[in-house]
């Protein structure tokens, strides 16, 4: 099939074609409401021409920050059609956060979700020079603004309408400026948060998006008729691509959920077809689900653990399709009706079709319950300069351990430090206003470094370790890859998050966040008694219980022969949990490795000392913006064996 | 950039310039219990627009002051004009119906319903649909329930309470419950709303929530607000002008900064021996 | 686990306030209703339709009646039996006025004249509360039943003091008298409380119905809010009693076919009491629930000694249900003092999130 | 889910127990038994339960049935509630029920209506509709041996034979109900056409053991004559009450549902002098009777629950009640040459009912009762009833039979009847030859 | 004219005419009222110590007065027979405390007031059950309570006064008497007044709740039998005597749930009323008027006083 130029000649293609079908959903005061393509098109339409009437030009950037709006989500299109190029920004980030990204991209406009991300923007706006307008979605507490400048979307629309109405001919006018756009026009400019570094402007190609999104729609055989939910942020690639990208290609609907504590029941009433989250997620619900049945009735338990057992011995098959003894499907379909079918229904998965993860490596356990249950979990490779799509796992070939094959169209090369290179339609136009880094990114051929070490396996599946830059070796040259053993760690439910150490270092040392909800319900079980968080992480039974999986997790390394060396020695519970406010994690709730580095030296140091505790202070800023002081004495423990290599291998 | 300015700032220049209206004035009223003054002689007014603080130590008359304005007590002396109409004996239902609205110290939801439900009540007096098309539910009677509920919707979005939107209100933190009273409240449109303690009872975080719905609500809807409370720090960040009672009778009235500084609101604060 | 709710949005209020919103709900209540207009009427005996089904949905409309005074607007009432009578009473008179109006038009009709003595008899609601209203309940009770002897032109002066259904048609189809065989009579009367309990759900939810709730949890805020208090108690008298009063028309003309005074005397106000507080105050479905626990189980319990070849005493069975459904009022209350319909909405709750124990996010 | 099981299980005996056919009386002879052992005249409904059912025993033990075929009494209990009559009556018709004595105005009332539609008769002895007497309106229904009125006026005529009735003034004491309200009209009628007053003294059901306003008002009107329609409880409390007051109990007359053993037993010497009206013999010195004790109490078959209570007035009325049954089961199959019968040739049977003296000898009860000759038309058979007195601890019987004053109260019945039938189109007459 | 006649003037009329009548109706009344005034004491008892409104109590009086009699049947000797009766309703308390009270603390009193439903169901289905449903009269004699009558010839005419009522009397007046001394005198009883007014403070006696509610059923009990053995002398003994109980209802609202003189000035007042009113009034609405007097007089007294004879007004708080 013959690609259309731009995303807004897709969204004219489907007010035609599609044009009473089910765009979008939005959860709004209590209901669902409801947009075809064509009443979308109409207000695109309209916005669009409101935009140009406030001065909007081909070329200029518009900032967009906020939620998972339909108004917003029209935004990107209103912009694209007049050849603007939307900047979605995290809507989370502080405003100083912000106006890096405001500034460095020289947006003119900002569309705000409302007066919150409204107030933000004008508290920094002195060092916005080009910022000429700020536009609003929820008029909510917003009647004081000078209207001249801040202005509600629905203004902007009513001053388009009113000038279609003038002049007829500016409709007609705005599809042959459509028109104009070509498939190697910048269609948008995402902003990679970085781990390191300031964040950098990816400039994506409506080619870019459009292609990928078709590779990946045929791929999976998404069509027409999927139901996805938008929840993730506006400005990650991921959303661009399942909300906006696919949604547009496919013609399917997206449903936008009433607000971030509505999410899960919002999913629930939806019932989405195609569905991505991160392994955060996954994970959060199956210690949900774990927690929830600790509380169930005995028989109920036993029968649901049954059943599990059940799943987790052929349900793998059933969803691939493999042959079965009759007495096992009976079994299987029993539990189906009993315990998966319900489970799914409650989870809000049970007309999932396709469900990926993808972001960070998901345990494996929590991978296969998910598939076993029926629902068609798969992973994926990708990134915001390759339009997401690197590589992802067919239907009917799925490894907990891979993140599958290349996808359509894209060719993939192993560097000889073990760095993963592509190459792809997907690949990124450059990064803004950075060509030194765009060169350094990308080669002139168009293979692109993904910065993540890995290999292929013998059939053909990707398998990444860890960052290339990332993955070091202890003094005795073994190699160290901190991110695949932290990992491991936190795919026991009690543990959060993990750092390991032990680049240059004699042995693997490591930092252990406890997961509250797990170990409080653990605690309460065991009777163990805590006041505090801090009170719970320094317990000697939590350690005791931590120190087992960290043994688990050596003997697994040590079965591993490109690994064997790096099993743990010494480590610590911490005693607060590792936060982006305070700036230890990213906004997508990754480690910053060397903040933590310096932050928590003390502790490191005492890690590759004899010493059995550490006192440490850090600073804090709490929920309502106070600093604050945390101090405390944090027990190191060695692990008294590490399993012996030969006996492993 | 420097046009965002907020409205209230406009709105407190208006009343300095003393251009707003009375509302609600009470005169002269005197209100006793068998023989023990509740309220006595007191006289003060509520202009259209503000945010009025009735404070005052514990057992100062202040609810009972609330009670006699909404029609659930009978002063036995004096009189309270509301929207220039003046009146001495009014049933609480009257005083609803002709504008006031109120939440009480001590939450006062209806258990057994839904916050949805709870809200919806509050548009009682502003739905007419006859019996008979109630019986079949269609037509108006489900027209008229559907324009309620949207704007009951408003308020669920307004005070941030989606999510508990279909949970039977009895089983609710103490801080939601005080919301849904308030939303209750609001839905009734009303000229003048009475909230008594609103924030008795929250911590410090629900304390600023409410009170952020309480400018809003002032500021966006115009409502005329007038509250008791005990957090001093609240009522002078929310009030326009505050009156003080002590023992039944009026002590002070003024801004809060010209009552802060009186002599006798002092001394009744510190428990000096009358 | 039978809920399978995923999927089911709602995209205008309408939808959102149905009365079934979920789906599974809709298709049980279809499946019911089926059963109850087909499934019966062609399968089970006359005995059972006669004698279980017809006396189990003349109780659950009296028990509406009931619910919706006690149960919605908070008014305690020991009169039910009485505003029953009144109702059969009136229902005598019209059709002996008025022979050719249909019959079951004047059972419809009749109950207005009880909902006028609820009103008459609820007035002093206004001033009295709780227990003692209850027991000013006791006088509509003793006072119309009093009526009903001493007023012999309640009963066209019949020397046995009773009244004795004619025969009336439909369709030339005898509904009423000893000629209209028991399917016929069941098809009208559930024809009749499927209406009514439809009509009572219509008005429980809207305007009306919030108004009684809210006098029942918080009448001081009820009113501070703009509720007349004279006025929504005494319309809940009003319409409690008109469901009564059809109720009473109905046991007499559909089912029993005559009735003197102890048709309706105190201990059918407790009966009917009874099946108001098992099946569960405050909710529609109870009221069906109670009505068949309370009519059914004695069924049951005499039955389950012939079936099991026990030879007891027809009296010893008698006591022994007496004391089995005191016992398990007793137990109910302990359990769960909100009745049958709050059981099952707790394992509907159980279903829907199943397999988790409670909705959990 | 103990829950749901116990609302399954209740669920499928429910349909069990009302989707199970029901076993068809084959080879035998289903008389079904409306009791009421329990509630607030459960001290009447015992004895005359035990009576019918010891009786109808008997002949199965002694007989092995009427002409061979066993005969099978079953018990419903209805504590005198019309609801649970109803709902006993249909539960028992399908099986093949002869006929139906509810003992209670209220279920008869209920029942007669149904009787012809069903093609079940319904025997109300001595209680229920008056009017049920013309047999011409009521086919199905059966009054035997005497309809209230009939009674009313033997009981009248009593008075006036003692004392001349002429210019007294005869109080009337009834139970508030149906029940109670049935003979006035006929108290109306007779006291214009025999010249005297009535007083009239409701007790209604909830105060029958308050009657002190009551018998107080005696006091004021003081009648010369008292008549009791009673039952239950009310009927020592009145006794009790006249005692109090000094009403001579020897001018107080019930009627038979006021004139038990259970009625005097507690009341004992102070009740001595009343007196009651009856039309079943007393004592257990009948051959019938001993055949009852031999056959049935003392082999444990029998409820009753002292031996001495057989013969008492209700046992024996109840054990009456049981004789008519047989003879009319055995006129029946005499007439129609079956030997196991339906319910419409029971009313043959019932119609066709001739117990001459010389017939009750043969049964065993000789002196029993009157006369009971039914026809067609003639649903009451006889209507003689006689006069008891409580002599302090137990009944004598002081008159002989006294015939009704069957021209007055004939034509009365006949024209309740024809009202009774009036506003009924399509109800179900006989014409009588 | 001749209505207004019939009311207000003839009964006047007739009652100066024939005072000695007249006194008869009040005497008979005031019987009738001492009996209602002993089944609301049993509610009074109940409802002050434990807030619970005890539907039971007039099956309770049946059920006791059955147990008597019916022990004696089985051939004890009547005062070993109360004796015994005396320990059932002990266990019966008992029984109820543990089983049914203690369940139930906390709940709704319309939820307390269901349960006693039940219980007055158990009590009904068991009596018949164990001691048949027949009436049974009164071992009266058995039990050395004195028959007969006394003549008291006044206003020309004559007066009669049963034994058995001036024993009721009597009995009811040491009845009340004792348990004035028993509430004011003792230890259990003051605690059981405290428990009335704060729960807290009744254990700080150191009795338990479960042991005073235990108590006080105990007591209402004892005072049922009390009843059941007047009432059952007067008539018989029978479940018809539990309708009649309800009137005890009416005489709570005319004194009050919680006031013992209540209960006992409400059961006069409506005991002689209801008298005076079948007697000289009845006959105009055609008799039987006693079946719903005692009621409407409550709810038209209710409408002018709300909160009884003697209880304290109440104000509403918002």
């Amino acid at each position: 099939m013959r690609s259309l130029p731009s995303l807004p000649h897709y969204l004219l293609r489907n007010a035609e074609q599609y044009a009473n079908r089910v765009a979008m959903r939005h959860k709004d005061l209590g209901i669902w409401r409801e947009w075809t393509w064509a009443e979308i098109c109409g207000e695109v339409q309209s916005y669009a021409m409101g935009l140009k009437e406030l001065g909007l030009c081909h070329g200029d950037k518009v900032a967009i920050i906020g939620g998972n709006r339909p108004r917003l989500y029209w935004s990107f299109s209103a912009i694209q059609s007049i050849g603007a190029i939307p900047v979605p920004v995290y809507a989370d980030s502080v405003a100083e956060e912000m106006v890096y990204v405001l500034e460095h991209a020289g947006v003119r406009f900002a569309v705000c979700q409302d007066q919150e991300q409204v107030d933000k923007v004008v508290s920094v706006h002195d060092q916005l020079p080009g910022l000429s307008n700020i536009l609003y979605d929820e008029s909510r507490g917003m009647r004081d603004y000078d209207v001249q400048v801040i202005l509600s979307i629905d203004a902007v629309q009513n001053l388009g309408r009113r000038a279609l109405e003038r002049d007829s001919h500016r409709a007609v006018q705005w599809r042959t400026e459509i028109d104009t756009l070509s498939g190697n026009d910048m269609c948008v400019m995402l902003y990679t948060s970085g781990t390191t570094g300031r964040p950098k402007g990816v400039m994506l190609s409506h080619d870019n998006l459009i292609i990928t999104s078709i590779n990946a729609n045929t791929f999976d055989k998404l069509d027409v008729d999927e139901q996805t939910i938008a929840y993730l942020p506006l400005a990650w690639v991921g959303d661009h691509v399942f909300s906006y990208g696919q949604s547009l290609t496919a013609g399917y609907c997206v449903c936008c959920p009433e607000s971030p504590e509505t999410i899960s029941a919002d999913r629930r009433e939806i019932a989405p077809t195609y569905f991505f989250a991160p392994p955060r997620v996954f994970e959060s619900l199956l210690t949900a689900i774990t927690v929830a049945m600790e509380d169930a009735s005995r028989p109920k338990r036993a029968m649901f653990d049954h059943f599990i057992r059940v799943a987790k011995g052929y349900g793998e098959d059933v969803l691939n399709g493999a042959p079965l003894p009759l007495f096992s499907r009976l079994h299987y379909a029993i539990g189906e009706l009993l315990v998966y079918g319900p489970l799914k229904n409650r989870l809000g998965m049970s007309r999932v079709r396709v469900a990926y993860t993808a972001g960070e490596a998901i345990g494996p356990d929590i991978f296969r319950f998910y598939r076993s249950l029926g629902i068609n979990l798969k992973q994926l490779y990708g990134q915001t300069e390759a339009s997401v799509y690197i590589t992802a796992q067919p239907d009917g070939q799925i490894d907990a351990d891979t993140v599958g094959i290349p996808s359509l169209d894209v060719e993939i090369r192993i560097a000889d430090n073990g760095e993963v290179l592509y190459r792809s339609p997907g690949v990124f136009l450059g990064y803004y206003r950075d060509d030194e880094a765009t060169a350094s990114t990308r080669t002139a051929d168009g293979w692109v470094y993904t910065g993540d070490a890995g290999f292929i396996d013998e059939k053909g599946h990707l398998r990444i370790i860890d960052r290339a830059k990332d993955v070091g070796r202890l003094n005795d040259d073994s190699l160290f890859p901190p991110k695949y053993i932290e990992n491991k760690l936190k795919f026991f439910p009690s543990i959060k998050e993990a750092v390991a150490f032990g680049d240059g270092r004699d042995y693997v040392a490591a930092f252990v966040n406890i997961d509250l909800a797990a170990v409080s319900n653990w605690a309460e079980r065991n009777d163990i008694v805590y006041a505090s968080y801090q009170e719970l992480a320094g317990h000697p039974l939590v350690y005791d219980m931590i120190e087992r999986h960290i043994e688990e997790v050596n003997r697994d390394l040590a079965a591993e022969p490109r690994v064997a060396g790096a099993c743990i020695r010494r480590f610590l519970v911490l005693h607060k949990e590792l936060d982006a406010d305070d700036g230890e994690l990213t906004r997508t709730q990754k480690v910053r490795r060397k903040f933590i580095n310096e932050r928590y030296q003390a502790l490191i140091e005492a890690l590759y000392s004899d010493r059995d505790t550490q006192f440490v202070s850090t600073t804090v800023i709490f929920e309502d913006g106070r600093k604050g002081k945390i101090e405390a004495d944090v027990t190191i423990r060695s692990l008294g064996e590490v399993p012996d290599m030969q006996m492993a291998s | 950039m420097n046009h965002a300015r907020r409205w209230s700032d406009q709105l407190s220049e208006e009343l300095g310039s003393g251009a707003s209206a009375e509302l609600l004035s009470v005169d002269n009223v005197s209100l006793s219990f068998g023989g023990v003054k509740a309220i006595a002689d007191i006289s003060f007014d509520i202009l259209k627009g503000e945010v009025r603080a009735i404070i005052g130590p514990n057992g100062a008359g202040k609810t009972s002051m609330l009670n006699v304005i909404n029609g659930f007590y009978h002063p036995q002396e004096g009189i309270i004009t509301f929207r220039g109409k003046q009146r001495r004996r009014m049933k609480p239902y009257q005083a609803a119906a002709s504008g006031i609205a109120r939440t009480f110290q001590n939450v006062a939801l209806f258990k057994g319903m839904s916050t949805l439900d709870n809200i919806m009540s509050g548009r009682s007096l502003k739905m007419h649909c006859g019996f008979l098309w109630q019986v079949v539910h269609i037509g108006p009677a489900r027209s008229e329930e559907i324009r309620h509920r949207r704007r009951v919707e408003e308020i669920i979005d307004f005070l941030e309470i989606a999510h508990i939107r279909k949970q039977p209100v009895g089983k609710l933190p103490y801080g939601l419950q005080k919301r849904v009273e308030l939303g209750r409240a609001m839905a009734m449109e009303p000229e003048l709303l009475l909230l008594d303690e609103p924030m008795a009872g929250m911590n410090l975080e629900e304390k600023e929530d409410m009170s952020r719905f309480i400018i809003d609500l002032n500021s966006e809807f115009g409502t005329t607000i007038a509250l008791i409370e005990h957090d001093m720090g609240v009522v002078m960040d929310l009030a326009d002008r505050v009156v003080v009672l002590d023992y039944g009778r009026k002590i002070a009235d003024g801004t809060p900064a010209e009552v802060q500084a009186n002599q006798d609101v002092i001394d009744a604060y510190l428990g000096v021996a009358h | 686990m039978l809920y399978r709710e995923a999927g089911q949005f709602k995209t205008s209020y309408a939808a959102d306030q149905a009365l079934l919103p979920i789906l599974q709900d809709r298709i049980g209540l279809s499946l019911i209703l089926l059963v109850a207009f087909v499934g019966i009427p062609l399968l089970a005996t006359d005995f059972f339709i006669g004698s279980v089904m017809i006396p189990f949905l003349v109780f659950s409309l009296a028990a509406i009646g009931l619910n919706i005074l006690t149960g919605y607007a908070g008014q305690l009432s020991l009169g039910t039996g009485a505003f029953m009578g009144v109702g059969a009473y009136a229902c005598y008179k019209l059709t002996t006025y008025f022979p050719d109006i249909n019959i079951i038009l004047l059972i419809l009709f009749s109950g207005v004249f009880s909902a006028a003595a609820g009103v008459l008899f609820g007035l002093p609601s206004l001033r009295i509360k709780g227990l003692y209203l209850a027991i000013t309940t006791l006088a509509a009770q003793f006072f119309l039943e009093w009526c009903f002897i001493r007023i012999a032109w309640l009963y066209n002066y019949n020397d046995s003091g009773a009244i004795e259904v004619p025969t009336r048609k439909l369709l030339d189809i005898a509904i009423t008298g000893a000629s209209a065989t028991p399917v016929v009579r069941y098809l009208v009367i559930i024809s009749v409380v499927t209406l009514m309990a439809l009509v009572a759900a219509n008005v429980l939810r809207g305007r009306i119905g919030r108004s009684w709730m809210m006098i029942r949890d918080m009448d001081i805020a009820a009113e501070l809010m703009g509720i007349r208090p004279l006025r929504a108690k005494l319309s809940a008298f009003a319409f409690s009693s008109y469901y009564c009063g059809v109720a009473g028309a109905l046991m007499v003309f559909m089912w029993i076919g005559s009735a003197e005074v102890e048709s309706f005397d105190i201990n059918h106000s407790f009966l009917v009491l009874f099946m108001v507080i098992i099946g569960g105050m405050g909710s529609l479905l109870g009221c069906f629930l109670g009505a068949a626990f309370i009519w059914v189980l004695p069924i049951i319990i005499r039955a389950v000694p012939q079936l099991i070849g026990l030879d007891l005493l027809a009296a010893t069975t008698e006591h022994l249900t007496n004391i089995i459904i005191g016992v398990l009022i007793i137990f109910f209350l302990i359990v769960e003092p909100h009745g049958l319909a709050r059981l099952w909405q707790l394992g509907k709750e159980k279903l829907r999130t199943w397999p988790f124990p409670y909705a959990s996010n | 889910m103990t829950n749901r099981t116990f609302t399954a299980l209740a669920a499928a005996l429910v349909v069990a127990s009302c989707w199970i056919p029901v076993a068809q009386a084959q080879d035998s002879l289903y008389i079904p038994s409306l009791t009421y052992r329990t509630g607030p005249f459960s001290g009447g409904g015992t004895p005359f339960a035990d009576g019918y059912a010891d009786y109808l025993n008997m002949l199965n033990e002694r007989d092995g049935g009427i002409n061979g075929v066993k005969i099978i009494v079953e018990e419903c209990e209805t504590a005198y509630n019309s609801q649970k009559g109803v709902e006993c009556y249909e539960a028992t018709k399908d099986k093949g029920a002869l006929a139906y004595s509810p003992l209670s105005t209220g279920i008869t009332l209920a029942l007669v209506p149904k009787a012809p539609i069903d093609k079940i008769p319904v025997f109300s002895m001595g209680y229920g509709l008056s009017a049920a007497a013309a047999g011409e309106k009521f086919p199905w229904t059966f009054v035997y041996p005497a309809s209230y009125w009939s009674q009313m006026s033997s009981i009248l005529k009593y008075i006036d034979a003692n004392d001349g009735i002429r210019g007294k003034k005869i109080g009337f004491i009834y139970l508030d109900a149906a029940y109670g309200l049935e003979p006035i009209p006929l108290l109306d009628q007779l006291s214009e056409s025999m010249g005297f007053t009535v007083a009239k003294f409701p007790v209604g059901v909830k105060e029958m053991q308050n009657q002190s306003s009551q018998w107080l008002n005696v006091r004021k009107e003081s009648p010369d004559w008292m008549i009791m329609w009673g039952w239950g409880a009310m009927n020592p409390t009145a006794i009790r009450e006249a005692a109090k007051i000094r009403f001579p109990l020897d001018r107080f007359i019930g009627n038979w549902w006021a004139g038990s053993h259970n009625d005097l037993k507690g009341v004992g010497e102070a009740g001595k002098g009343y007196l009651a009206a009856n039309f079943s013999g007393l004592g257990q010195e009948y051959p019938a009777l001993q055949d009852v004790l031999a056959h049935v109490v003392d082999k444990g078959l029998s409820k009753v629950s002292a031996r001495e209570d057989v013969g008492n007035v209700l046992y024996n009325r109840g054990l009456f009640n049981a004789v008519v049954l047989a003879e009319a089961v055995r006129i029946a199959q005499d007439r129609t040459g079956k030997k196991v019968i339906s319910g419409a040739d029971m009313r043959e049977g019932l119609e066709n009912i001739d117990l001459s003296e010389e017939r009750l000898s043969e049964l065993g009860l000789p002196g029993f009762t009157g006369e009971l000759k039914g026809s067609c038309a003639d649903h009451e058979g006889g209507g003689s009833i006689f006069i008891q007195q409580w002599n302090g601890s137990d009944w004598e019987k002081v008159t002989d039979l006294i015939a009704p004053m069957s021209d007055i109260v004939r034509p009365m019945l006949e024209e309740a009847a024809e009202a009774y039938v009036s506003d009924k189109p399509d109800w179900q007459s006989q014409t009588c030859s | 004219m001749d209505i207004l006649h019939s009311i207000f003037v003839a009964p006047f009329i007739d009652m100066g005419a024939y005072p000695d009548f007249l006194l008869q109706v009040i005497w008979e009344g005031f019987v009738a009222g001492v009996l209602y005034s002993l089944i609301a004491l049993g509610f009074v008892l109940i409802y002050k110590a434990s807030g619970v409104f005890n539907f039971a109590q007039g099956i309770m009086v049946v059920f006791a007065a059955l147990v008597l009699v019916s022990l004696h049947e089985m051939g004890m000797p009547a005062w070993v027979a109360v004796l015994v009766s005396v320990v059932v309703m002990g266990l019966l308390a008992i029984g109820v405390e543990r089983f049914v009270l203690r369940k139930l603390v906390n709940q709704h009193d319309a939820i307390l007031l269901m349960a006693t439903i039940g219980l007055t169901l158990v009590l009904k289905g068991s009596g018949q059950l164990i001691f048949g449903g027949e009436p049974k009269p009164m071992i009266t004699r058995e039990l050395g309570l004195p028959t007969g009558a006394s003549d008291w010839e006044v206003f020309g005419g004559v007066v009669i006064f049963q034994h058995i009522d001036i024993a009721a009397t009597v009995v009811a007046l040491l009845m009340v008497l004792a348990l004035a001394v028993f509430f004011s005198k003792t230890r259990i009883g003051r605690a059981l007044r405290a428990v009335a007014d704060d729960h807290q403070a009744a254990l700080s006696v150191g009795i338990s709740l479960h042991q005073i509610w235990a108590i006080v059923w105990f007591a209402a009990g004892i005072v049922a039998l009390v009843t059941g053995i007047m009432w059952g002398a007067r008539s018989e003994v029978s479940f018809a005597l539990e309708i009649i109980a309800l009137k005890a209802l009416a005489v709570l609202i005319l004194g009050g749930f919680t006031s013992i003189p209540g209960a006992i000035v409400g059961g006069l007042v409506i005991g002689i009323g209801e008298k005076l009113f079948e007697v000289y009034w009845g006959a105009l609405f055609g008799s039987g008027v006693e079946a719903w007097f005692a009621y409407v007089l409550a709810l038209i007294f209710l409408l002018f006083r709300p909160q009884g004879l003697f209880g304290e007004r109440i104000i509403e708080r918002v």
